[in-house]
């Protein structure tokens, strides 16, 4: 098990319902697409944010992060919509 | 010399002028300022607000990276990057971008380039207040915001 | 709405804050501003000054047509085009250009399409006075703001 | 013969050593570039002033003229080099 900060961000954070939470993830877990399946499995809002997987940008430690980059190591991943800033 | 970078994220108005103005007054040999600024729109008359959500860290770091980038491109003597978070009526400044060169194309293209970047890669997230009072959607991004990106061919 | 348009060509010298607040003013649906200010340059301590002559009936008149076709070809709120002749210190500002459109591309391509236009079409000619004392050169054209022109694919 | 008004800016009016002129143009007078060539024949300011045509512009009533447009009915022609504003 790895503990883990996570951060949500828009509309995936009004659909997981917490801006933030720390978690036990499960060593099964590698990569960042491991950890978005992982934790749609936990209830609706979950399944829901992650429910299409295109519209879910990551970050680990505040860098953006592609589906295949692995978690090993980070201490905080956010998962947000596409940036509509500037 | 070495650039002179700012980079700011902040809930308060930037003036504008007075970040003109900075672009400029460390240096007499300036040649070219190319500025930018981004305004809340009300599209109409159908919104009465956006609220910009950001994520406090890596907005920061996010933004130097781009920033840094910019400054291995082109030769630059300042850059200036001001992003704004929370509520925005129409009409207030969201983000000035600022670049100063020798020379105008050197400036217009990095302005550009971080405006470029900033739309894509800064984590800051539009939220529509509608004038109606209702809350509205949070604002789609778009595929031709990640096409200007794309034809400055570097991953940052 | 009729875009709003200000051409100058003055001796005095320019605010650029306040023409950039003039480029947003009068509307709130303007998205984006994008705005260049060219100054005059010391090359490193080289001039003490550069003198700028211009054709004062056709400067007007040049600009005109530069700002309209600028109009025809982007959707632009407003324009301002200001351009300076007579003696300038390094540091001061030469020429101010500044678009305002909905969106940032439009307003960055029409403030460049302006600029390269300005500089070989608009009848203007630079004499440097040296750091010596001495009266130097007429600045020569450049070969690169032909071609920066030529990009756009417009006779104006 | 026709009347007109000849305006020169930057090195070109040093080197002819005027601002402005009225001169009365011979009908044989053409072009732009028909003028250029009997202006030159003046005097040695002039003839060094067009010495290069290729790095005179003209302008015909305030507006760019090419080499071969003719100046019929214009009222003022202008003669400088490449600009080099903004």
């Amino acid at each position: 098990m790895t503990e883990l900060k996570l951060v949500y961000f828009a509309w995936v954070r009004e659909r997981v319902g917490v801006a933030d939470e720390q978690v036990d993830v499960p060593s099964a877990v590698v990569t960042v697409e491991d950890l978005a399946r992982w934790l749609s499995s936990r209830d609706e809002g979950y399944a829901s944010a992650f429910e299409n997987p295109k519209l879910v940008r990551a970050a680990i430690d505040h860098v953006h992060a592609k589906p295949h980059d692995p978690i090993t190591g980070a201490r905080e991943i956010a998962f947000f919509p596409p940036m509509t800033g500037g | 010399m070495a650039p002179r970078v700012i980079i700011r994220i902040q809930a308060n108005a930037f003036d504008a002028a007075k970040e003109t103005d900075a672009l400029s007054s460390h240096h007499d040999d300036v040649g070219a300022i190319s500025t930018f600024i981004g305004y809340c729109r009300s599209e109409g008359g159908r919104l009465a607000a956006l609220e910009l959500e950001h994520y406090p860290g890596m907005a920061d770091d996010e933004i130097k990276r781009v920033v840094d980038q910019a400054l291995q491109r082109w030769p630059l003597s300042a850059v200036s990057v001001i992003h704004r978070f929370g509520v925005m009526k129409p009409g207030d400044g969201i983000v000035f971008v600022g670049t100063a060169s020798s020379h105008r194309a050197e400036a217009f293209a990095a302005c550009e380039f971080l405006m470029d970047y900033l739309k894509t890669q800064a984590p800051f997230w539009k939220k529509e207040h509608r004038a109606d009072g209702t809350v509205g959607d949070w604002v789609e991004a778009k595929a031709e915001d990640d096409a200007a990106a794309a034809r400055w061919k570097i991953n940052v």
